[in-house]
């Protein structure tokens, strides 16, 4: 069970990339329902500039992929995602600590300043109907099968499953942050498209790992 | 979906060139989307910089000029621009007495403003204050929500701010006036249809032929509640109603009213709502002293529109009627 | 049909209501339909008058004040005014120089500023000249039909002409000026849907989402021929190479471009457009010196555009260029 | 036979104002295929007024009747309708010669002076797709058939259906005046609009010239 490679961090960015083009289309017609129909043009609109960053310069470790993820995000998104995304991978970077591959730890370590950036950054709470309810249901499963001893890659799969739980358990909630907060209580009913996109960036994640452990 | 567009992903920045085409009375750094005034930066005055999404046309650039604005950043259709944007704006307009953020408030202009100043922060010695407009009746429980939306009051407060900044007045100042004209403004809106984002090519959300969204904003986002469709004279007032019951609009010098075209409203239907407000007013002993009626902020093609209401003391009338040389409002010059 | 009204039969008379409550700068006759600036009659001065039907707005009242229209009269939705309101307007505008009247060449609106002319004429002993507006290159055996439209040109010809008017200019000079810059436009337009008349309630002809009509008046009325729907690019060329076969635009001071909306095209498409337009020009060797992009010569709720071009000599550059103060136009003062 | 009454004249417009507003939407939709729909509102409008004028200060003569109706379309119609309907009642005025009565000679002569001012201010010829080609044949048919000594009411009858016949003529012809004409060839395949009220505007003279006789 070794550490979290560099290949294994540009792969799990480039698969995100992958299915949030897929999605690109669902995620936009969420945003409709409850927003302004961008979602998915804004964070495909990111995720290929991330890509053209990684295939144009690849980075050194993972600090810097993180943080050219990062400014690449905050400099091509805009929007609510754009800074969001972008922080989450802007603050991953220092909690590496420089180290060349990730231990697990370090990873979800990572991982959990990246959301404490966006929770900084955006001030939702658990339960206002934001990527937040993705990220924070995946992110504490990911420190307890970690800590119960699983494999990075069984840890992330389950960390995939609670962020997958976390976006479904969107659809009730009324919305109290971002644009899906103007519609009140017609904001029930329908899942909350940055927790969809969030959901397929841990998922990714699991992916990615699972590829590295597999090889 | 039906536009004038060749391949959606470039119609913003095919649409930059073409104000700078027909504008030349504008720089525009086409890498950043930043509009300036030509003669931007102006030694000794404040800098104004707003910005936001594409798709509210004349809003943004329509107010850049003497008088109003010094630079516009412009986003994707409807998506804040960047902070990299903002911040390259912010260093350019800097006329040695620092730079104004108007801010429109939606969550994700807040945050790229704010990362933006604090990047202008950073790299430069600019004395960056923002203030954030929020002048939409519609979103009720403001305290816990992403807060009201900046509409229609950007407008006053582009105006009169602007004027002020060119009489040389301090950005302290400056923020003070952004902050006294939002406060003094309320806005509320309606959609008799949606938008259609080209890059969705398709309408963001289906409202059948007989029904309307009250409360909407300007990004084709629906509405706090969907009512039959109704005649103009009720819809003024589900308009009007909840801006008077928000804010006390009687004394001062009486005032600004603005009837907001959507972007496929007529103006003949703009005008006899107009004729109804202003009905309303007369009733509630509000004495509107300046209009403005047309399509300023737009949301793409919607049909619909947006009063805004803001009450004026004898500095803001004064300075609302200082000249302004802006493609979208322009007198006096 | 779902619009901002009450009754559509009150449709224009409640508009003119709220144009006139917020537009002190005009003067209403509210009987006949007439729009005046409010100094009218401007002593020594030459009268302009215009008008048409209503949904056209900013046109024709718009373009009231000083620098360019003294008077406009309103129509029903897409009907010429009647001969009595013209003929009324002459007698009020005439300063003592005369009267031009500035007619958009449509059937029902030549007729009834023709018999409004003979009413002057019969009633007063007020000097009247008619200047038809036929600019519309859709329009090609002109001389077999009703002839050409009056659409884009309109804007050049009421700006230039009302600033020589200001000047000082003779009646017979300004309809002469007025022919000349008539004489120099040429416009074609398209649709991208239609318009729905009021009255009506439904759309005036269906257009399915893969076609657009090329060669569309400003009434609604359909095109000379309908296309698939077509690129940007595209739709420029069938714009405007109709209109360089028919003149040459090279030479002179350059030429000014006009890109209309039809009244649901955002600006952001209609910028896009421009750039287009201007790169073919480009390449034609045509330099585009003065432009006006936005909603100016609507038609109703219309998405699409019209683009007229008017080739200046160095007297009608100054002329447009001079100040102007009305609604729609204005700068200078 | 008698002479065509000043009643019988006013319930010619009564009757021609009520078909006008039965067939409203129809002339409206007419309009709308190769025009800018608005016959059947303008027709409606001034038909209307002319009614109301009728109804306030009945006149005293077909002279007196034909100027107030020609006015008040002139007045209230706009278009190109307007003026054309408007000519048409006020050249038929001094055609009375100022009779009280009119003989059906008289009537038709009067008629005829309607149309050449139609043709003098519209400079339409038959065969360009406008009113002019129900109204020429609808003359032609009443002089004919008066000459041939039928009855007002059967030659009114014999013009009606000569104006049904021109109004269907305009179907295939291409339009050279009038807003039509835009549409060039496009503009065959579709009946007048102006046309199908002229028609109207005949028969309404059969019925009510039918109903004087059979009274
Ligand atoms: N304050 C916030 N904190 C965390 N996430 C937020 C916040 N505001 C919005 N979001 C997320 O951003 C998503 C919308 O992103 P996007 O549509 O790209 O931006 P915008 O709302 O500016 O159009 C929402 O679905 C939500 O998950
Ligand atoms: N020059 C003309 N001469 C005779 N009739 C005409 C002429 N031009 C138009 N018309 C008639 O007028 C009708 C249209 O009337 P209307 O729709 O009321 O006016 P507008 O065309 O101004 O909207 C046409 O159908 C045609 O019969
Ligand atoms: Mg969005
Ligand atoms: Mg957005
Ligand atoms: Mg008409
Ligand atoms: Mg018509």
């Amino acid at each position: 069970m070794g550490d979290v490679d560099l290949d294994t961090l540009q792969r799990w960015l480039r698969t995100f990339a992958a299915s949030v083009a897929e999605q690109r289309d669902a995620l936009t017609a969420l945003d409709a329902a409850i927003g302004d129909a961008d979602h998915g043009a804004n964070m495909h609109r990111g995720m290929t500039a991330v890509v053209e960053g990684l295939d144009a310069t690849p980075a050194s470790d993972p600090a810097a992929l993180f943080k050219q993820a990062g400014m690449t995000l905050v400099k091509s998104v805009g929007g609510a995602s754009g800074p969001l995304y972008g922080t989450l991978f802007l603050r991953m970077a220092p909690a590496t600590g420089g180290a060349a591959t990730l231990d697990p730890e370090t990873f979800a370590k990572a991982l959990r300043a990246g959301l404490e950036g966006v929770v900084a950054r955006g001030k939702a709470e658990p339960g206002d109907k934001t990527m937040v309810d993705a990220l924070t249901p995946a992110l504490d499963a990911l420190d307890a099968a970690l800590a119960s001893g699983r494999s990075p890659a069984e840890a992330l799969r389950a960390a995939s499953a609670a962020a997958d739980e976390g976006r479904d358990a969107t659809t009730p909630m009324v919305a109290r942050k971002g644009r899906a907060s103007y519609l009140g209580e017609r904001s029930a009913g329908h899942q909350d498209p940055g927790a969809t996109s969030a959901a397929l960036l841990v998922a990714a994640a699991a992916t990615a790992v699972a590829e590295q452990e597999g090889a | 979906m039906k536009k004038l567009l060749n391949d959606p992903a470039n119609l913003v920045a095919e649409s930059l060139r073409g104000v700078a085409r027909a504008h030349p009375e504008l720089r525009i750094d086409h890498e950043n989307r930043i509009l300036y005034r030509a003669d931007a930066p102006v030694s000794g005055k404040v800098g104004l910089l707003s910005g936001g999404g594409s798709g509210h046309e004349p809003a943004h650039a329509g107010f850049i000029g003497p008088g109003m604005l010094d630079a516009v950043c412009a986003g994707e259709v409807f998506t804040s621009p960047v902070p990299d944007q903002m911040a390259e704006a912010t260093k350019n307009i800097d006329g040695g007495a620092g730079v104004l953020h108007l801010v429109w408030n939606y969550t994700g202009d807040v945050m790229n403003f704010d990362m933006a100043a604090e990047l202008a922060a950073a790299e430069t010695d600019t004395q960056v204050e923002a203030v954030v407009m929020n002048d939409d009746v519609a979103v009720e429980d403001s305290l816990f929500t992403a807060g009201r939306r900046g509409t229609g009051a950007a407008i006053a407060v582009e105006k009169i701010v602007g004027a002020a900044a060119d009489q040389g007045r301090g950005l302290s100042e400056l923020a003070d006036l952004a902050r006294r004209v939002n406060d003094a403004s309320r806005s509320m809106g309606m959609a008799l249809t949606s938008c259609t984002v080209p890059a969705k090519g398709s309408p963001t959300f289906d409202l059948p032929d007989d029904e309307i969204e009250i409360g909407i904003g300007i990004h084709g986002e629906p509405g706090r509640r969907r009512v039959p469709l109704a005649s103009a004279h009720d819809i003024a007032e589900m308009l009007v109603d909840p801006i008077l019951a928000d804010r006390d609009f009687t004394g001062g010098e009486g005032v600004f009213v603005f009837v907001n075209g959507m972007g496929a409203t007529p103006q003949l239907e703009l005008y006899l709502m107009y004729n109804e407000i202003a009905a309303l007013l007369d009733k509630a002993g509000i004495v509107p002293v300046r209009t403005l009626v047309g399509p300023y902020v737009t949301s793409l093609d919607m049909a619909g529109c947006l009063v805004s209401i803001t009450r004026l003391d004898d500095d803001m009338l004064r300075l609302w009627d200082a000249p302004v040389a802006t493609s979208a409002l322009r007198w006096g010059m």
